[in-house]
């Protein structure tokens, strides 16, 4: 365990930044995300959550695939290079740590997407524990501890003073590249956060949600064909702030780019709320906005972790309960169903 | 409030109307959600009105009005320049609803108490209908504070256009003066910029946006059944944020969708996920209408042209603009 | 491309079919002289001319969009132009409040017999253009390599 | 699941960057159905499949979609696919010239099970308009492989005689081969058209199948809505049902979220299914 004080925090970041890229949370008038870090970045390590998670240092909003060229009939296809570069990104939430465990089990899968590996592969993670959870929180439901963030490097801030602790090999050689601004320290201060943390976790309004009658074990056709949902998706908007602030949500879009010399093949994230999300040349196969919102949180509820050993597509972070625009968010789904018995 | 429910179902229960568009109680406190009641007892458990509920439910007519049977719709004053506006557009059918004009003391954005560094928000007092409307009493998880009514008040409310409703059956409840700024303030501290500075202030400002289309879905002028931006045969990069350009295009392409049509409710600006101060862009045209083609508000009625759909011979040219400065 | 790495703007010009791209065609046989920079797209009316068509300009990267119409009373559709004058009014007013120059917009009303004035008004644009140099605020990066 | 003995390791850099390949034949086969035959570049063939996959199609700047193998893994020398003019891209393709390239990346999905459970079995196949596609693959694999199959029935409907696809190898060639039986129906009378005139599903009743068989369905969605009825009450059992779903996808590797219906990803799980297994999931196909 190791420690240094808040003021030299920008001189930690400068030493990071020589051997890495560096993303932390920043402010850009007044919304918080995590972002390439400079000198002039105005740093927010005091917003408990970013508006975007930061998934997309992994798996970006959009990146080309690769490019193509045509002359005559002739087609050529250039791959877009993999990232080969470390990068840290700095002051992940343990449900934002969590969130890529779920991508994991989505990218690491065979066939391995090579972007998102090779990202993974270079990415270090220096995760932040919550001292502060807010109301919208609810990680424990999902067995997550906001006290103890996995993550390459755990960080404690308290008081004055940041608390340093590498967990993985990843880990040690980031710390070995700081070492010069770091002093050793016992974790009496960070126990005593850590307690203090699970207190507050506690206490949150939403630390009792049940998920009774979900997961693997959930009754996949009954959930499925539940009034409730008819309930429920009234005042959706159909917008895809909910999918796109998500730390879990991986769905994607491949388009193309013509840039007049070539085209670029991308993807970029997509929304299971549009309605052209299944849309094709001979219909749609999901017609409503009830059944797209059906589908988000059976997806996230049910058919994930009926694929994935009971694993949920959601960790708890609560940003589709601070962002949706009409105050619809999974807690209401879960609650919802409760009430009516799980059916 | 409790006038209101108990008006809801006087007239559910006299047949006048089938179903009541009205806010529903959120978990938190402070999340209502636009709902339809169809029952009393739905309506006395979960109807809510207070400082929280800014949902515009014009919008929501529009598939109220496809509806069988008269719905029953609460309007704010700002909200009834939209519905106006939809009835213009023949997006909503004025048989099909019954309208309650409801006052407002101004809306909160839970957002802007939380930018004042309030965490762990678990219930706000102060924000009902019957209460002062100065001070709100914050319960956290880490305390008690309070704050200013008027500064937890949503953008929209600093520039209220007024307390008179354009189109109600009857009007309950008192509004309050919120205004305490010019409409055109922001507008024209950006027009004094330099063009350098300009582009500089939107460019940070839009490389927020995550294209969630938030703005256009909330939006009462975007009513179209299919937007241009969901073509498919429209172009190729619709959703993703790959480069500053394409954020532009939406939002220039948006505002000028709805320029003259805008009635400015402040709706994009209040569900931007990122705060985006959207009405920005809507004020820009309105400001240039009214100086252009003379003072225009749409919603005030549902007969007069737009100033986009109309024309006299002697308009200003284009180069007013393109010689200026 | 010269030799010497002088900026050669890329200049859009949307001509209506009746009026202006008529002019030009009076202007390209009577002789007159304007820059080859400027590339004419043909569209039925002025009015046709979407906003997202001058943006789709700028984005694949021209340096300047100018639209030319018939004159205000003489349009061939009787009222096209007139809408066409607010839109891009707006517009282009819209475009400087983002910080876009707004030198590199312009609308000019230039009828069938006014080969003369299609000439001017291009070699003048041109110039304009060039003294605001290249549209780097308004391209899309991905069309510049 | 995937019985393909192809390497997937062999794909360059990623599953989701395609392969160049050329168009080198082009058949029309009726007004709106055109049969491509691709290979690489160096002649060879693009890949290797089991019959029922399908691969990603693509025009670099028009779109991407999945379309079904329908030759046979048999062919040793290219693949090709009968596709229906319908879309953008598929207008692009229909416009296309032959050596032009294209770019294919697959194969993606899983196949009908030709080498376990199909093995022996007396089989029937019923296809609608294009949906003989897939089919063709099975039916060219079941025939070059015949020793290991029992009879075979086909009974194939068209909205008309001219959208009849592969008309031609239906009668040279499936007609001719041993214990194979062809029935052959179209919707309208027609001119020149002496033989069976009526829908898919009633046909089926006229002729009534023995429940000796499994039975292998692709067509409309209405067509396989009733054609399943009929054959139910024929006594077939659901489990001796196979069809195959078509969704709306974009990675065909069960990612990107799109033909995600119940915990199944039919472009990974699919597109070839059970009629039980298709019980079990929400009905949204």
């Amino acid at each position: 365990m190791y420690k240094i004080n808040k003021e030299n925090l920008s001189a930690l970041f400068s030493l990071i930044a020589e051997a890495n890229e560096l993303y932390v949370p920043v402010s850009i008038n007044g919304a918080v995300n995590f972002a390439a870090w400079d000198e002039d970045v105005q740093v927010d390590l005091d917003t408990l959550k970013t508006v975007k998670s930061p998934k997309d240092a992994f798996f970006p909003q959009s990146e080309t695939l690769y490019s193509c060229k045509r002359n005559g009939k002739k087609l050529s296809i250039t791959p877009e290079e993999l990232s080969s570069k470390d990068f840290v990104v700095f002051g992940m939430k343990a449900c934002d740590v969590k969130g890529l465990a779920v991508l994991d089990k989505v990218f690491l899968v065979d066939p391995v997407d090579s972007y998102y590996k090779a990202r993974r592969e270079h990415g270090i993670i220096v995760s932040l524990a919550c001292s502060q959870p807010e109301e919208a929180c609810f990680c424990n439901v999902f067995g997550i501890d906001a006290s103890s963030p996995e993550g390459d490097v755990q960080v404690y801030m308290i008081g004055d003073e940041l608390f340093w602790n590498a967990v993985t090999q990843k880990g040690e050689k980031l710390t070995e590249q700081v070492k010069s601004l770091l002093a050793d320290t016992d974790e009496a201060k960070v126990e005593e956060e850590k307690a203090s943390i699970k207190a507050i976790v506690e206490r949150l309004p939403y630390s009792n949600l049940s998920l009774d009658g979900w997961g693997e074990d959930a009754v996949l056709l009954d959930k499925f064909n539940s009034p409730i949902w008819e309930e429920l998706y009234k005042p959706c908007l159909a917008c895809g702030t909910c999918t796109f602030v998500c730390p879990t949500c991986q769905c994607y879009d491949i388009k193309d780019y013509n840039t007049g010399n070539g085209v670029q093949r991308y993807r970029c994230w997509d929304s299971c709320m549009y309605s052209d999300f299944t849309m094709m040349a001979h219909g749609n196969n999901r017609t409503s906005q009830m059944q797209r919102y059906r589908q988000r949180f059976m997806h996230k509820l049910v058919y994930y972790p009926q694929n994935n050993d009971g694993m949920y597509s959601c960790v708890g972070c609560g940003r589709c309960v601070d962002k949706c625009p009409t105050g619809l968010n999974i807690v209401k789904v879960i609650k919802a169903f409760e009430k009516g018995g799980n059916k | 409030m409790q006038r209101l429910i108990d008006r809801a179902k006087e007239l559910l229960a006299d047949g006048t109307v089938v179903r009541v568009l009205g806010w529903k109680k959120g978990d938190l406190g402070f999340n209502p959600e636009p709902a339809y009641f169809e029952t009393a007892e739905a309506l006395d458990s979960d109807f809510i009105y207070d400082g929280f509920c800014g949902a515009n439910l014009s919008k929501y007519m529009i598939e109220a009005s496809k509806k069988d049977g008269k719905t029953l719709v609460f309007l704010k004053p700002c909200d009834t320049y939209s519905f106006n506006q939809l009835i213009k557009e023949h997006r909503v059918d004025r048989e099909k609803a019954y309208i309650i004009g409801v006052g407002c003391k101004g809306k909160l954005d839970i957002e802007k108490i939380k930018a004042m560094g309030v965490k762990g928000i678990l219930s706000v007092e102060g924000a009902s209908m019957d209460s002062e409307c100065e001070t709100l009493t914050v319960k956290t998880l880490y305390g008690d504070k309070e704050v200013s009514y008027n500064e937890a008040m949503l953008e929209r409310c600093h520039v209220c256009k007024g307390k008179e409703h354009q189109i109600a059956d009857e009007v309950m409840l008192e509004s309050r003066d919120t205004k305490d700024a010019e409409r055109f303030a922001e507008v024209e501290k950006i027009e004094a910029m330099s063009p350098l500075e300009k582009f500089e202030f939107f460019k940070k400002e839009l490389s927020k946006c995550i294209r969630c289309n938030a703005c256009r879905n909330v939006c009462p002028a975007c009513s179209c059944r299919k937007c241009v931006f969901d073509s498919t045969k429209f172009d190729e990069a619709t959703k993703a944020n790959v480069d500053s350009f394409e954020e532009k295009m939406f939002h220039i392409i948006r505002a000028f969708h709805v320029a003259g049509r805008c009635t400015d409710c402040g709706e994009c600006s209040r569900v931007c996920p990122q705060g985006i101060p959207l009405h920005l862009f809507n004020r820009k045209f309105i400001k240039d209408i009214d100086t252009f083609y003379g003072e225009f508000q749409a919603g005030e009625d549902t007969e007069t042209k737009g100033p986009l759909t109309n024309f006299t011979f002697d308009d200003v040219e284009p180069s007013i603009v393109t010689e200026r400065g | 491309m010269s030799m010497n790495n002088e900026f050669r703007p890329k200049i859009v010009a949307f001509c209506c079919n009746w009026c202006s791209y008529a002019g030009a065609d009076l202007a390209g046989s009577s002789r007159l002289q304007y820059p080859a920079d400027v590339k004419i797209i043909r569209v039925p009316c002025s009015c046709r001319v979407n906003p997202m068509f001058i943006l789709r300009a700028f984005e694949k990267g021209a340096d300047g969009v100018i639209m030319c119409g018939c004159h205000p009373g003489d349009c061939h559709y009787s009222t096209g132009n007139y809408y066409a004058r607010r839109r891009m009014t707006l517009l282009f007013s819209m475009l400087e409040y983002l910080g876009i120059e707004n030198g590199r917009t312009r609308v000019e009303w230039v009828s069938a017999a006014e080969g003369v004035k299609f000439s001017t008004t291009m070699n003048e644009f041109v110039d304009k253009i060039r003294s605001l140099g290249e549209n780097v605020r308004l391209g899309d990066l991905r069309c510049k390599d | 699941m995937c019985e393909c003995n192809c390497n997937h390791e062999s794909f360059y850099e990623d599953t989701l960057i395609p392969k160049v390949g050329v168009v080198t034949d082009i058949r029309q086969e009726t007004p709106d159905v055109k049969t491509f035959r691709v290979v690489a570049p160096d002649g060879s063939k693009l890949f290797e499949h089991m019959p029922g996959q399908c691969a990603m199609v693509s025009v670099p700047g028009v779109g991407e979609a999945m379309f079904s193998i329908t030759s046979s893994p048999t062919n040793k020398e290219f693949q090709e696919f009968s596709i229906k003019k319908c879309g953008v891209l598929t207008d692009y393709l229909h416009a296309m010239e032959v050596g032009e390239e294209i770019t294919v990346r697959g194969p993606y999905g899983n196949n009908f099970p030709v080498e376990t459970e199909l093995k022996g079995k007396n089989l029937l196949f019923i296809a609608g308009g294009i949906g003989l596609a897939p089919l063709r693959s099975v039916i060219n694999y079941v025939l070059d492989n015949r020793e290991n199959y029992g009879t075979v029935d086909i009974l194939y409907g068209s909205r008309s005689a001219d959208d009849l696809v592969q008309l031609k190898e239906i009668q040279e060639v499936w007609m001719n081969s041993p214990n194979v039986n062809v029935y052959l129906t179209i919707d309208r009378e027609q001119e020149g058209w002496d033989g069976h005139v009526g829908f898919v599903p009633s046909y089926l009743k006229e002729i009534g199948f023995d429940t000796n068989k499994v039975a292998l369905i692709c067509g409309p969605p209405i067509m396989i809505k009733f054609v399943l009825q009929g054959l139910q009450e024929m006594g077939f059992d659901k489990k001796q049902i196979i069809t195959t779903l078509e969704l709306r996808m974009k990675c065909g590797v069960g990612k990107c979220g799109r033909c995600n219906i119940g915990s199944k990803y039919v472009c990974k799980d699919g597109p070839v299914f059970h009629c039980d297994e298709l019980d079990e999931i929400p009905a949204e196909y």
